[in-house]
């Protein structure tokens, strides 16, 4: 076990993948010379050369076209978006291609494609360095979405998506890059996809997150102490959906929030509320409740903190249901 | 300005190009008639209400047939619909193609089975694919060529500049053959560019770019093969512009009437590819009249066994529905 | 009034509005010599001119990029995405541009642009002439999505449309282009975005849809006879929508089927399922269910039937909810 | 096989182009010294703490000040983040620039005030917004022209190649400007292109293409002049490619210390813009020590005035977050 942070741990990931299997390659924007904006993919270049981790031209959809190519050559592509708002271009190619192509082909060939990006806010960036995607890209049949929360489940999570014989995106919490710290394992390790995680036990109501969300919602059950008992389900993966693990925690709180990032409206929450008015409407015993992005553009850094969903509104959505 | 000026033309005085046995040439002359066949026949049995909605290649059968003669089996093709039946070049079954365009499974093949990727519907989205298969033969020190076809239209989208830019940085062996019919459904080529030839797109992209005479099917396979053997020996990328004019409707849903110069229509017609490469092959004393009946029967047969095959194949199973979306399905897959 | 089919009544929207005020004009593949490959611009180049009937260059991005340019030259522009699938490549313009730039400008310019596309499947194509993208642009902050599923209100939500303000993207139901016949205002006709219309009153059931799929309900409405008496509410614009509408209805029947031809996960109907479960959580007496389409790349049309939301599948829905 | 190979050079021994007075000259050396000041503080303020992240533009000024010199009031520009400041040229205040890097706001002009549209953060998406304005202009039969700014890397990009490409089809007005830095970020011109200049990728769209030293501010001027008058005078785009090497970070974030060829940054430091265009107004007997003292004094108080001025300006309302983004906001726009 090292102690690491969530984007040392991508890197790890990407190491021990690529040590452990000749067909893996890393393609994207300044991946290479630079080892990533965000250093994911440092020492990568050095150690396994230039024609494994590849500097690709300032093109998305491009990297992701060439990167179905790739697979029909026996590749298995791991590719950056350098951020999440930068990531747009590649949706042509995701869409009618890379969510299509095994279809197409009488399900004899296989896209194990990996696109992995950086996303979300609270990061005071410019314009466009703050988006939470991950809803086009869960719409998009043919495609896995997973996001981890922590360092030891960046790894694993990476290391399960390279892995996967499908096309699977992994989004990075780019707000806990550096600020999540924690023991990661050595060597291969691999976090099946589909798998919730019960990030902290609660009997009174159920707090529904991923990514960054996650620290949110447990301060946010630190913050309410005694007023409610939050157990905190850390979903992981978006599809996969781990259906079983959600359903039971909501029929033992009978409440339900869901906090995410991106803007509202057919954002991924809007799914797991469905799941729960669908399947657990007998177990409920208030509305289900969602604390999310607002429908609006990201905004400027300077009040991107209103726009977050912060521990006070988690809280109060909390206080709305057991009250 | 426009560096690319030579239109390439072989037929009609040229010398044959090089390696070209008689054999070869009379089996070029077979593969157009059957990609011809099966084009004419097709339109039919749309008629007929036996396939769906067609994209017609009347007359494109010059450039699929000879930039493909250019290739080995090992070389990749990546088609649009406009070549969707450009598999038959490599033995794909007649039915296989004809299923495609009745909308049954049994129509779509596995790229991996014949080295030709799935028909492109989304224009110019391919261009990739193929930039980054033939890359990856490199990468593998496979010797392997990509080619692939797209028309004029396709030149205007982003995917086409992001995947031949793509293939020029890597060197990759890609060979993009524009089909350059002068017509994207009902809009002209005036309104996708303002270059006076596509060709020369590729200087923008440090690749050679080479116009020929898309109904001089001896070019065509002149210009091909020139462009595989540089991208063999890892000489990168070419953009080849075959030029003609599209002198049948785009698809059996179009009615050009309303847009299209009809003198300029007539007038292709009457230098169709196919019977300009017979009266080339007779000159050369090559094709006899019994011979060419020969081809043409053997064709008609063919689609007429294909068609067959075609409707004698059992509706499909609708659980296909949830097979071949993922090797590993999520448990939601069914949910609906 | 005049007898029309729904893509007659889109003609004449168009041919009344770019009438109606000069700065309106169509940009897009094909819709002038050829007047559309559906004839939904037919008449408009000879009529206005090929500077306000544009066949533009096969380049989706853009044609919606330059939309951007010219609302800064003051134009309203309407642009035509040739088929759903085909709309992909302008997600990047709309997401970055068309949903941000007013935001940009301190909300001082406006971008005043229509996007309409045939979409949904049925229609015997071959692939990717089926797609259902509405949840892709509804997420989109900064965009309105409209879908008619009548002639009448064809005219008059594309009316909206391009006189709003903001971006509005409608979706026209290509099944029913030419089935959809109905009686048409004639000149003037604006049908104001956000506004539900109930297709069929009921007691039992709520069945909400937009697009096909209406009459795919009042279909099954009919099927269902005595068993059940459903009420059918077209939601005719996803944003803004018609929450009072729905919550009305639902308060009514206390129950609810919402069906649509997009895959199912992350889906509009997962918006409407939340919004249920968060604001009739009470009102409700059973699941929440969706009829959809499923999360896989739409079919080779022999087997479509079997994708599509059926009258089987949807009266289905309604019965387990009475039983 | 590139058809464009001259790099136009004034500065050192050129004769200055046409209808530049000595006041012009002068002008064009105080909107440098702005911007030069302008790039050098925020370095500082960055350090300080004072700004975000900032993306460095220093020796990028003969591009920036040359190039719109060409242009009236009128006229629009279309920047990127690397053209920030370029609103100081028409007389954008200072702090509103910084208030951009700040997150604050109030740096968020209204592009119709100034006729500079926002500053563009995705990679050549504003290529096309440049098409349509230049378009639209002459739909409406101004004679408004569009410039704008994009880096080598952008040229990669299907935006880039879908609005160069629109501009000319429509034969709008606007003028291109490639800030070849030779990296994007930390990838190479090599990763981004096999052509030899481009430049060159002007003959693709059938417009002309100029290749520039980026470093000489009159011969950038003197290439933008060319393009302005004739896409004033119906003449359609033109593509200028100004050449020079990245000799500062990409950004403050930024070490380039890992991938940059140091020498050839200390080799373009020697030849720093505005210096070098200094000395040819020495020479030329237009510019005194005097002058240019005053002339950086003024841009240095500008400065002091414009980070005082944002950072006495109020943190924003909250309330900002629901407004702006609808005209007409649906009533679910608060709801989160
Ligand atoms: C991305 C995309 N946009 C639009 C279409 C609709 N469409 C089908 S064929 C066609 C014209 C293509 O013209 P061209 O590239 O010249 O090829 P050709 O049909 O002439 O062979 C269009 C616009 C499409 N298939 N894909
Ligand atoms: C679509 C998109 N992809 C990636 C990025 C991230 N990014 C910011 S600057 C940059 C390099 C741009 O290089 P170039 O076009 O040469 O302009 P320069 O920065 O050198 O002025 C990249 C990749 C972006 N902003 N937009
Ligand atoms: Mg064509
Ligand atoms: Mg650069």
């Amino acid at each position: 076990m090292a102690e690491l942070t969530l984007v040392e741990a991508v890197n790890d990931a990407l190491h021990t993948e690529l040590a452990r299997d000749g067909d893996v390659l890393v393609l994207g924007e300044d991946v290479g010379r630079a080892g990533g904006v965000f250093r994911a993919t440092a020492g990568l270049r050095d150690r396994f050369g230039p024609e494994r981790c590849v500097d690709s031209p300032l093109a998305e959809a491009g990297i992701l076209g060439a990167a179905v190519g790739l697979c029909m050559a026996g590749f298995r592509p791991v590719c950056e978006m350098q951020y999440d708002a930068f990531s747009y271009p590649c949706l042509d190619q995701l869409i009618t291609h890379v969510g299509r192509y095994r279809w197409r082909s009488g399900g004899q060939m296989t896209f194990p494609i990996t696109i992995r990006m950086p996303y979300g806010g609270g990061v005071r960036a410019p314009e466009l360095h703050d988006d939470s995607p991950e809803a086009y890209y869960v719409h998009t049949p043919g495609i896995k979405v997973a996001i981890p929360s922590t360092p030891a489940d960046a790894k694993g999570i990476l290391a399960a998506a390279i892995r996967d014989p499908d096309p699977v995106v992994v989004f990075e919490p780019k707000l806990v890059y550096r600020t999540a710290r924690g023991e990661v394992p050595e060597g291969e390790h691999v976090v099946p996809l589909g798998q919730a995680r019960i990030a902290r036990a609660g009997t009174d109501v159920t707090l529904i997150a991923y990514g960054a969300m996650v620290a949110v919602c447990e301060r946010a059950a630190d913050a309410l102490g005694g007023e409610a008992s939050c157990e905190v389900v850390d979903i992981r993966s978006l599809r996969p959906l781990d259906e079983e693990a959600i359903l039971a925690s909501v029929a033992k709180t009978g409440r339900a929030v869901i906090v995410h990032e991106a803007p509202r409206t057919a954002g991924f929450g809007a799914e797991l509320a469905a799941l729960i008015a669908e399947k657990a409407i007998f177990d409920l015993q208030g509305p289900v409740l969602r604390v999310t992005g607002y429908d609006v553009p990201y905004p400027y850094w300077t009040i991107e903190d209103a726009y977050m969903p912060s521990v006070e509104r988690v809280s109060a959505a909390v206080r709305k249901l057991v009250a | 300005m426009a560096a690319v000026t030579e239109l390439r033309r072989v037929l009609d005085g040229g010398e044959p190009p090089p390696g070209l046995s008689e054999a070869d040439l009379l089996e070029l002359h077979r593969r157009m008639v059957l990609l011809r066949t099966y084009d004419e026949r097709s339109v039919v049995f749309h008629r007929q209400g036996r396939i769906g909605t067609y994209a017609i290649f009347w007359n494109h059968e010059a450039i699929q047939a000879g930039a493909t003669f250019a290739l080995d089996d090992r070389d990749w093709i990546f088609p649009s619909y406009r070549e969707s039946a450009i598999g038959l070049v490599r033995g794909m079954p007649v039915e296989t193609i004809l299923q495609w365009w009745r909308g049954h499974p049994s129509g779509w093949w596995s790229p991996a089975d014949w080295n030709v990727a799935s028909i492109c519907v989304p224009i110019a989205t391919h261009v990739p694919h193929a930039a980054g298969l033939a890359w990856g033969k490199k990468l593998r020190g496979e010797d392997a060529v990509a080619m692939a076809f797209f028309g004029d239209g396709a030149t205007s989208e982003g995917a086409f500049h992001e995947g031949v830019n793509f293939a020029a940085v890597m060197g990759a062996p890609a060979v993009f053959v524009c089909n350059n019919n002068q017509w994207a459904i009902s809009t002209p080529i005036e309104a996708q560019t303002r270059a006076e030839s596509l060709a020369d797109k590729a200087i923008g992209y440090g690749i050679p770019g080479v116009r020929v005479d898309g109904l001089d099917v001896l070019a065509v396979y002149d210009a091909a093969r020139e462009a595989v053997a540089r991208a063999r020996s890892g000489g990168g990328p070419t953009l080849i512009e075959a030029v003609h004019y599209r002198a049948a409707p785009h698809a059996t849903a179009d009615d050009p009437s309303a847009y299209i110069d009809q003198a300029r229509v007539d007038e292709e017609r009457a230098r169709e590819c196919l019977g300009r490469y017979e009266r080339f092959l007779e000159r050369a004393g090559i094709l006899t009249e019994e011979h060419a009946a020969a081809v043409r029967a053997e064709a008609e047969q063919a689609l007429r066994a294909g068609i067959a095959a075609a409707e004698a194949e059992p509706p499909p199973d609708e659980q296909l529905l949830f097979d071949n979306a993922y090797v590993d399905p999520p448990p939601s897959l069914r949910n609906g």
